[in-house]
Formats: structure tokens, C-alpha cells, sequence
């Protein structure tokens, strides 16, 4: 209940960002941390007058961080379920987030049930792993891997035929990769990013809100998006 | 995005790889020291010694590493107590380093003759002098291949650690790979590292082995 | 020979099992400060077993054994220690430390033991060595002598303790016939001087030449015992009459 | 600190844990028996086989026990694609393991083989059995016999190792807990449950080598 | 003793070294079928290495050496293995396969070498154990036996390759003394059917009752030969007085 208290007192915040989910954290050369949820925290941090201690985290181990008070606040491509809300709070969203499928031009996929047979790898775990389980047939062949770069390095070694991911992160690997001819397919999801916050810590999670809405109204939101994403947030629940 | 030039790759590489030294050095020392108390206790015949170490090997020696770095960083904090990463390496490297030790070393042990314990013993010394003295400047000579063998495994078991925030030589190959989409290269390097780091050691072992079997 | 009234070692209904094989089925035996005694009998009949429980190298599950008078307490470790002092055992093995040299081996009891001083150890060892024939062999390490050495050097080992009683087991099946000479004239000076010595052996001529008694144990039992001449001369029992025709 | 632990919420998903569980024996019986012979065969080329040979299964060990697992296993996912030969990650799991794990038997049964007394060899030899029947059945029983134990650990080593296959998509143990904890966020509960999980299959792989190792590996007496 | 005229081995100024040190110094020697032969001398007389010489287990570095006519070639592969067929050899330290049970020991090499069937292999290991005493081991495994027990094995597994020659090399020295008069009978009885045997032994009073020859080695030659009443009774060879001295 007290981790705002704590964050003030301190004069110091720490949010855990990913390292491995270009544009939004990645690292520079120098290792550091940078990316649209990079940038949300150091917004964050500035808006409540504070430091920031960026925490690197990995999909396995940032909820624990959240739960031990390691970390303040997820700031690392969170999507929104029923079940993770057992656990964890979740702020107003604060980024888009596109999840598409992505194959060969020469390939045909109208519809989901065109994957019917084909191999898709995904993230595992990750709302487009969630989503393309709901909605793809039976026989696609599914195939989940640990990180957003172990999936990418899958379809672009030819391990899978397909890719579900994010717009952003497809764009980029089609621009490294133009001998793969891949396209946009099928939009999977609009399932946009959310802050966690411990479970029951309110008054940050509503001073957090408080800051994001702020930032709609004032456009910071846009240009953070347009920076990394070169499109605006659009409409955030 | 980023351009990482080759050189940027190994020089951060080369810095991560610090790290996996110095936690391979914690989780030498550490691991040694516990591991020659739990000999001692075992080789005593301390009354229960025999069950708990046995039972402290198959719990540590039976589950991944990975989830006793994960349960003594975050496992620990559950119950309140508060453990910063270096501690939490540190006692998690040390329990697994031991559990494989005091195995090692209880078969170098059990390679002294029978007739050693019994000279020593019956010229009056107390069991701690036949120990000292007798038994184990002879299993040393036996272990040190072995052991500086099983720092290899050491070393490669702390790219685990990124689990609980280091960013060791795995981890920034793997936080490179992701700005980079270069997995081959950086991982190449990677294996490099590890082999400069690793092969010494290895070979080292060996020789040591080698000079063992000659002079036996 | 200056055998004297004195019991050194005294034992009465001994008895060992192993789990459930009893192997010492009731001995009971006084030996006196300065007598040569030899044990004689088949393998398996005990003989080890029963010199290893003297210096408490086993454990012995019923019966009594003083050594000097003082009783041996196996869960005593201070009283184990201090009977040890008085008692040397010498290996059918030597077992001797393979990681010192031959002066070490000898020092390093009584420097831990006996916290003689190292100069005072090293010149004791250097007699001892000089004593049992290798006073130029004190830096020498034990994997580069001969069996026969390396023997000897164990008994200088055991005597630098300063033992009231030596016990002996097989001290020279381990090694090649033209070396077990030179091992039993050392201990045929020690038998000469006055050292309370009980040996388990096979060599029947040595056993007769040396010895005051010989002890003839079959199937955990003392089953004859005597002066030697006796003993070889007119064995009584037949299960000694068949065990010396064996092995001649 | 209070944090309610769910069990339940992974324990409900226990049809993806028993995949895991099944995928992770599956994973770790394969590659022991092929590695084994993958060991036994390069521990002989090691001590026996022509120089070329000795030295070619020396790179191979010495390249495999001196990086990390993670490293080879991508290599072979990834890699071999390039050489144009495609794999499915189950293939390439149990490729990477068994290539790891024999380098690491070769040395273990290697150790066993040159501990066999020359008097065995010797006796062998004087009764007209050939090199390649003197190897199978005089020596490798004993030094199988011998080097047992730590052939059972390296099986469990590899066992646990296997965890990372899930990183490409092979749906073993560690994979399910992971895909539970993504799903659910309950991280805590899945890897508990994932860790004694492995302690049950480390005891009971161990107690079936043991069993297994004399009655069908070696003879003698038990 | 069925000695005949036939030569079963022959050797010819056989020159062994190990590195620079000549350890066989050319020897000359014709063995018959069915004679017996006693090989006495000290320790590093190189009686051990002739032996192994005969059935390859050392190459050597000049002479010849026929078993049946045939002669040694060390290069060839399938050679060694059809001569190894002739000659068997039992070894001091017995040298069973600790992980087969006494019968699989003794029917090994038939069953990979000549291709014995299953069935009919037992049953020949069954009647060979029954001949040296151990009919009823036939399941046993080699640690369950004592030493004696063990070497009367070996010599049945040698014994199933039907050799034409019987090599044994100090076949008693690791036995208690006990032990060693249940396999020298299983050897005597051997020559009594007519094998050929050459043994290095210790025995003195064995070689003397059994052997049809025997030869003293001395520092890689054959100093003195003849039949065993002879060597024994009147050496001539001042070495040969000194070595039967020394060891009584
Ligand atoms: N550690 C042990 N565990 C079980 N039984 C043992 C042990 N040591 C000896 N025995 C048994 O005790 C009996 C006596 O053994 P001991 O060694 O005293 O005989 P020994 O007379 O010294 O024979 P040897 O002349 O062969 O040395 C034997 O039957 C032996 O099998
Ligand atoms: N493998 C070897 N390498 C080098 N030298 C050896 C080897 N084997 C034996 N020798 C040497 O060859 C000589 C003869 O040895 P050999 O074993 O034939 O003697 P032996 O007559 O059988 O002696 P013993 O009675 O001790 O068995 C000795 O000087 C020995 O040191
Ligand atoms: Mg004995
Ligand atoms: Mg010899």
C-alpha cells in the first residue's frame, strides 16, 4: 500500500523495462536500455519528480519483480487479461499495440483459416500467442518460443512459414530482411500496453493513471508513439 | 535501429564477461568452502550428517539451477527478507557448486586406502590430524583434476543468473542479438568467449591429470 | 629373554561378530612386558581380527581388554588416543604416507601427538632410521624404496611412539622372498631388547627361532597354545597337526 | 510482504504439465541411449581409434564441454537452417543433447576404459578374442560398471539442461510452466511446482539407472 | 610321462628389449608335445617375459618362434588370434572377467572365437569346472571365490580353447599358502594327461616332482637345463648353487 509513499520518500523510482522487444526496450550500443517503454518510464519518473532506476526484465521474471517490490512498476509490453488482473493491477493503457501475421508474398493467407496446415511461430505467451490460439484452425501448427527474438529468428531461418507479432517489430524485421518478401497478412489484435502495479498499491496505480491521462491530452503520448512506432497512439482505452 | 559495429559487440561482450567471472569466482569460493564443511561433516560420521548431506545433494544437484537462482532471489523476499541480487547469486551458486563438490570430493576421499585411516589412527592420531595430515593432503592430489574440471561447469552455469538481473556474457549476447537481429554472429562470439574462458581451465584439468597419473 | 612378571596386555572373553558371523568367539589371553608371542593359524581363523581389536582398530561386542591397565573405551576418543600411544601396529601393507618423506612419516605422530619438538623429532628419527638400517634414506619418499624398506620403516615409525606393546600382522607376506630377511632381523633386535611384541605370521621358522609362546588360533578360538617347541615339536590337537603339514 | 500463492491456478493446468513431463523424459530417454552410444563409440576412438580419429573426437569434446548448451542447441536450430537442412525443434532438441551429452560420456566411459587392468586385456588376448570382441566384452561391462554413477548424473545434468529447449518452441517441462506463468502471471506458483517436478523426475531417472544400469549394462553380481 | 618326438614350440635365438635394456639375450629352446617344463630363477631373469613372448603378448625384436609349426607374426592379425587358439595362458593374478559369472567366464571365448553353440558350450564348461573341483560354482561370480577357487577357474578357461600349449607364470604366488595345494594338484594332473606345460614357478618341490625339464634363467639366458633331479641335486653353475640357496 505504500509504494508511492515509498517512491516519494526516496526520491526514487524503479520500473522494469524489457531489453529484448525492439522499438519498444532494446539496448544501444552502450547496453543501455532505450525504446517507447523506456522513454514511458523516464516520462514517468520526470512527471513525479524522481529518479528512475531502470530494472532489465526478462517475460519470466518481471511479474516476481512487481511482487517482491524490486520493482515499483512493469513498464515492458503488458497486455490486459481477466487472469492476470488476479494478480497484479493494471494502469490505463498507455501505448498501442498491433499484432498481425506476417508470411511470403507468395503465399496466400486471407484469413485465419489459411493457416490451416501452416507453421506459425510465435512468442510464447504473449497476446498474439493468446489471440492466434482462439482464432487459428486446428492444424496450424503453432509453434511458441521464448523471446520476440527467438521468434523472429525462427521465421527468418525458415523454421516456421508464418509470423505473428508486433507491427512495429515486423516492420523492422522486414526491413533488415528484404530477401524474405514477407507482408502484412491478417491483423491478429489491437491489444494496447498497460503499467502493472503490485496488487492493491492504488495510490500509485491512480497517480500513474493521472500521469498518463495528462499525457494524452498534451500529445506527449502521440510523439512518443510516432517516435518509435512512426504512427500515433490513436484512440487508448 | 541500432548499428552495432563488431567491435561493439565484443567490447560489450568482454565487459558482460567480468561479470561471469566474478560470480564464477563467488560461486568457486563459496561453494568450496561449504562444500569442505559438508566433506568433513560426512567423512566424521556426525550423527544424521550422512542423510541431511545426501538429501542436500539430490535436492541441489536434482532440480535446474535456474529455479534456485529464481526461488533465492524472489523466493526469499517472499517470506521478508529482503536479498540483493549479488547475495542471492551468491548463495544460490554456493549451494549448487557445494551439492557437486562434496560428491567429488567424497569419492577422492573413499580413493585414500582403508590402510591410511588405520596407520594414521593407530599411531594415536585424533580424527581431525588423520584428516588433515593424512587423508586429505592425499585426496587433494586425487581432486584437484576433477574439481578444476567442474569449474567449467561453474563457469557455464552462471549464464543463469541473468534470471535474477546480471547482465553476464549470455545475457548481453542474447540483449545484443535482440537490437541486432544478428543472432549467428553474437552468438559465435559468444561461444567464443566462453571456450577462451572455458578451454584454459579444461586443459589445465587435464594436464594436472596427466601429471597425477604419471607420478602415481 | 627379559620377559617379566608384568601382564601388559591383558584380555578376557573377547568376543567379535561381523553382523551376525562371529569371528572371536571368546579369547582370553595375558601377556606379559617383553614377551614375543606369534600367532599362527588358517586364514579366516581370526588373527587379524583379533590384533586389530587390541589397538581398537574394531570394535568388539563383548568381553575385556586393558592394555597397561588401563581398559579399552571405544566411545572414549581421549582414552583410545592414549592407549594408542602404547600400542604400534606394523601393516602386511606398510601403509605408509605416501605424500611425506620417510622422516616425516616417522615425526609426524610423535609432533602431533607427543609435541616433540622438530629438532628433537628429527634427530629421534634419524636414530630410529639409523636403527632398523636406513639412516641415508630420511629424505627418500616411500614409493622409492623397496618393499623390505619400506617395511622397516614403517617399524621405526611405530616405534617412535615409544610403544609398550608392538603388534605385527604379517609384516612380510607383501613382500618378495629375498627381502624378508632383512625385515625379520629387525625385528628379531627388537624381540632381543625387551619389546612386548605379538606378531601374526607364516614364517614358522621365525616363529619358533623368536618367539616365547606361540598361539595357534582355529575357527575364532585359541585352540593351542605354548612354548614353540611344543607347539611344532608335539602338536596335541589335530586341526594344529593338519595345519602345520599344510604348509610345509 | 503477502502474496497470495495460487497453486491451483497452475495445478488446473496440468494437461500442458504432463505434455511438459512427457516431452521431458521423452526428450532425456532418447538422447541418453543414443548419446550413450555416441559415447561409448568416440571413448573408443579416443583411446584406441587411429590418430586422425583421436584427434577429430577431441575437437568435438573439447568444443561441446567448453560452451554453454544454450549456445549449441542455437546453433543447431538455427545454424543448420543456413546449410539448408531444416529442422523441427523437437529434432533439434534432441540433436543438441545427444551431441552435448555424448562429448560428455566419451570422457566419462573413457576414464572407465583406462582404468581396466591390463591383466584383463592381457587374459582377453591370450584366449583369441579379437580387439573389437575384447572392447565389448571384456572391457566395456567393467568400465561401464565403473563409471555408472557418474553417466547417471550427467543424464540427470543433461535432463535439467533440457529446460532450455524450450526456447525454441520444444514443450517440455520448463516450456509449460513458462507458457502457464505468461498466461496467468503466476510465476512463483509455475516455477514451484516446475521445480519439484524436476526433483521427482532427478530421483526417480536416478533410481531407474540405478536399477537398470546392472541388469541390463554390465553383469555381475548386485 | 607321454613326452614324444614332436616339437610343439620352438624357439630360436629369441632377443627381447625393453627400450635399451635386453631383457631376453637370445634363447634357444625346443619344447615337445607333452613334455612339461619348469622355468626357476630370480626376480627379473626375464621368465615372465619369454612366456609372454611365446604367445605375443610382447613382440620381440629378433629370432623366431613356431607354435605347431607355425611362426609368430606380430603384424598379422588373424594369425595371432589362430595361435593364441594353441597356447592358452594363466596368469598370477588370475585375471578373471569380474562382471561374468564363473561358467560365462570359461565359455566366452569359445562361444565368440570358435563359435561354440550355447548349449553345447555350457555343458563343456560345466564338465571342465567339474574337472578342477568346481562343479557347483558354475553360477558364481569370481569375488565370491577364494584365490585357490579362482585360479582352478582360469584354468578351465583356458582349457576351453583345447590349446596345444598350457603357459603359466608363477600360477601360485598370489594364493595364501593354503590355497596353492588345490591348484598345483589341478596342474599336476594336467601333465599327468599329457598337456604341455611351461610353468615359472617358486614351487621347488613341484617342479622337481612334475616337470620333465627344467630351466634356470639368468639374466636373460638359459644358463642351465636339464631334468629336474639333475638341476636341483648337482647345479653346476655357481649362480644356479647361490639361487637354490637362497631359497630354502
Ligand atoms: N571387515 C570385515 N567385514 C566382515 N567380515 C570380516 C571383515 N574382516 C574380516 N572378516 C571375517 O572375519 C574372519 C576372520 O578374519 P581375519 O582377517 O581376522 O582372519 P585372519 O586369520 O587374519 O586371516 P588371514 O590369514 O587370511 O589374514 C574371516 O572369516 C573374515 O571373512
Ligand atoms: N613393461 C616393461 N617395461 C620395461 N621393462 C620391463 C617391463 N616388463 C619387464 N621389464 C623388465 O624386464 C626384466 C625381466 O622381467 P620379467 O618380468 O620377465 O622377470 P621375471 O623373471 O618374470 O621376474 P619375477 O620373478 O619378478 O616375475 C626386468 O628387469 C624388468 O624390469
Ligand atoms: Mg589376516
Ligand atoms: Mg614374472
Amino acid at each position: 500500500q505504500a509504494a508511492l509513499d515509498g517512491v516519494m520518500k526516496n526520491k526514487l523510482i524503479k520500473i522494469a523495462v524489457p531489453t529484448d522487444f525492439p522499438p519498444y526496450g532494446f539496448v544501444g550500443v552502450d547496453l543501455k536500455p532505450q525504446g517507447l517503454d523506456v522513454d514511458m518510464a523516464n516520462y514517468i519518473g520526470s512527471k513525479l519528480g524522481v529518479k528512475v532506476e531502470l530494472v532489465p526484465v526478462t517475460s519470466a521474471n518481471r511479474i516476481p519483480y512487481l511482487q517482491t517490490k524490486k520493482a515499483d512498476l512493469v513498464i515492458s509490453t503488458l497486455g490486459k487479461n481477466a487472469e492476470r488482473e488476479a494478480v497484479i493491477d493494471f494502469t490505463a493503457a498507455y501505448s498501442p499495440f498491433f499484432q498481425a501475421v506476417y508470411a511470403p508474398k507468395s503465399m496466400t493467407i486471407t484469413g485465419f483459416a489459411d493457416l490451416a496446415g501452416k507453421s506459425v511461430a510465435v512468442t510464447r505467451g504473449a497476446i498474439e500467442d493468446q489471440e492466434l490460439t482462439k482464432v487459428a484452425p486446428p492444424t496450424a501448427d503453432i509453434k511458441r518460443f521464448e523471446d520476440n527474438n527467438t521468434t523472429v529468428s525462427a521465421f527468418v531461418s525458415g523454421q516456421s512459414q508464418a509470423i505473428a507479432t508486433g507491427v512495429s517489430v515486423a516492420d523492422n524485421m522486414i526491413k533488415r530482411n528484404p530477401q524474405l518478401g514477407a507482408e502484412f497478412k491478417v491483423l491478429l489484435k489491437d491489444s494496447p500496453n498497460f503499467i502493472g502495479v503490485a496488487k492493491g498499491e492504488d495510490a500509485l496505480r491512480l497517480k500513474v493513471n493521472e500521469i498518463i491521462a495528462a499525457a494524452k491530452t498534451s500529445g506527449d503520448i502521440d510523439a512518443m508513439a510516432k517516435k518509435w512506432l512512426g504512427r500515433p497512439a490513436g484512440t487508448l482505452p | 535501429m541500432v548499428d552495432f559495429s563488431l567491435w561493439d559487440i565484443v567490447r560489450n561482450l568482454l565487459l558482460a564477461a567480468r561479470w561471469t567471472v566474478a560470480l564464477s569466482l563467488i560461486a568457486f569460493i563459496g561453494g568450496g568452502l561449504v562444500g569442505l564443511a559438508l566433506l568433513v561433516a560426512r567423512t566424521a560420521r556426525w550423527p544424521g550428517a550422512e542423510t541431511l548431506v545426501s538429501g542436500y545433494v539430490q535436492l541441489f544437484q536434482g532440480t535446474p539451477l535456474l529455479m534456485q537462482l529464481f526461488l533465492a532471489y524472489f523466493g526469499l523476499a517472499l517470506f521478508g527478507l529482503e536479498t540483493s541480487a549479488w547475495t542471492a547469486a551468491a548463495v544460490a551458486l554456493t549451494l549448487y557448486t557445494s551439492a557437486f563438490l562434496v560428491e567429488i570430493w567424497r569419492g577422492c576421499v573413499a580413493a585414500v586406502p582403508k590402510g591410511q585411516w588405520e596407520a594414521a589412527q593407530s599411531l594415536a592420531l585424533s580424527f581431525g590430524e588423520q584428516l588433515r595430515y593424512v587423508v586429505l593432503p592425499q585426496a587433494t592430489r586425487i581432486a584437484i583434476a576433477p574439481t578444476v574440471g567442474f569449474l567449467v561447469q561453474v563457469v557455464k552455469g552462471t549464464a543463469l543468473a541473468s534470471v535474477i538481473g546480471f547482465v553476464e556474457l549470455t545475457k548481453a549476447g542474447t540483449m545484443i542479438t535482440n537490437a541486432t537481429f544478428a543472432p549467428f554472429l553474437v552468438y559465435s562470439c559468444v561461444a567464443l568467449m566462453y571456450f577462451a574462458l572455458c578451454f584454459p581451465v579444461s586443459l589445465y584439468a587435464r594436464t594436472l591429470e596427466k601429471k597425477f597419473h604419471a607420478n602415481h | 629373554m627379559p620377559t617379566t612378571e608384568r601382564t601388559i596386555v591383558d584380555i578376557q572373553q573377547l568376543r567379535k561378530s561381523y553382523g551376525s558371523n562371529e569371528v572371536l568367539k571368546g579369547i582370553d589371553l595375558q601377556v606379559k612386558a617383553g614377551e614375543v608371542i606369534a600367532i599362527i593359524g588358517k586364514s579366516g581363523s581370526g588373527k587379524s581380527t583379533l590384533l586389530r581389536c587390541i589397538n581398537g582398530l574394531e570394535e568388539f561386542q563383548a568381553g575385556a581388554l586393558t592394555v597397561d591397565d588401563k581398559p579399552l573405551l571405544h566411545k572414549n576418543a581421549a582414552a583410545m588416543r592414549e592407549l594408542r600411544q602404547h600400542v604400534g601396529m606394523i601393516f602386511q601393507n606398510f601403509n605408509l604416507f605416501p605424500h611425506l618423506s620417510v622422516g616425516r612419516n616417522v615425526m609426524l605422530a610423535p609432533s602431533l601427538v607427543k609435541k616433540t619438538g622438530s629438532a628433537e623429532g628429527a634427530e629421534r628419527a634419524r636414530q630410529l632410521l639409523a636403527r632398523v638400517g636406513l639412516g641415508e634414506k630420511f629424505d627418500a619418499f616411500p614409493d622409492q624404496l623397496s618393499g623390505g624398506q619400506q617395511q622397516r620403516v614403517a617399524i621405526a615409525r611405530a616405534l617412535a611412539m615409544q610403544p609398550s606393546v608392538l603388534l605385527c600382522d604379517e609384516i612380510t607376506s607383501a613382500l618378495d622372498p629375498e627381502l624378508v630377511g632383512e625385515v625379520l632381523r629387525v625385528v628379531e633386535s627388537l624381540a632381543e631388547e625387551g619389546m612386548t611384541l605379538l606378531m601374526v605370521t607364516h614364517e614358522m621358522g621365525f616363529a619358533r627361532k623368536v618367539s616365547d609362546r606361540v598361539i595357534f588360533m582355529h575357527q575364532g578360538r585359541v585352540h593351542e597354545m605354548g612354548p614353540p617347541d611344543k607347539l611344532f615339536g608335539s602338536p596335541e590337537t589335530p586341526e594344529l597337526q593338519q595345519f602345520l603339514s599344510s604348509i610345509h | 510482504m503477502s502474496i497470495e500463492l495460487d497453486f491451483w491456478a497452475v495445478l488446473a493446468q496440468w494437461p500442458l504439465l504432463v505434455k511438459g513431463v512427457v516431452w521431458t523424459l521423452g526428450l532425456t530417454a532418447i538422447s541418453a541411449v543414443i548419446g550413450l552410444v555416441v559415447g561409448t563409440l568416440c571413448a573408443w576412438a579416443r583411446s584406441s581409434g587411429p590418430l586422425w580419429l583421436r584427434w577429430l573426437v577431441g575437437a568435438y569434446v573439447e568444443l561441446i564441454r567448453n560452451t554453454p548448451f544454450i549456445v549449441q542447441l542455437f546453433f543447431v536450430f538455427f545454424g543448420l537452417p543456413a546449410a539448408g537442412v531444416k529442422l523441427t525443434p523437437e529434432t533439434a532438441s534432441v540433436i543438441a543433447m545427444v551431441v552435448n551429452l555424448g562429448a560428455y560420456a566419451a570422457e566419462i566411459i573413457r576414464a572407465g576404459i583406462q582404468a581396466t587392468p591390463k591383466g584383463q586385456i592381457e587374459a582377453a588376448a591370450s584366449l583369441a578374442l579379437s580387439r573389437v570382441q575384447t572392447f565389448v566384452h571384456v572391457v566395456l561391462p567393467p568400465a561401464l560398471k565403473k563409471v555408472w554413477p557418474a553417466l547417471t548424473s550427467q543424464i540427470i545434468i543433461v535432463m535439467l539442461g533440457s529446460a532450455v529447449c524450450g526456447q525454441i518452441s520444444t514443450q517440455e517441462l520448463s516450456y509449460a510452466a513458462n507458457l502457464i506463468q505468461s498466461r496467468n502471471f503466476r510465476a512463483f506458483e509455475a516455477f514451484i511446482v516446475a521445480t519439484a517436478i524436476y526433483l521427482l523426475l532427478s530421483i526417480g531417472v536416478r533410481g531407474l539407472l540405478n536399477w537398470a544400469g546392472p541388469r541390463f549394462f554390465f553383469g555381475g553380481r548386485r
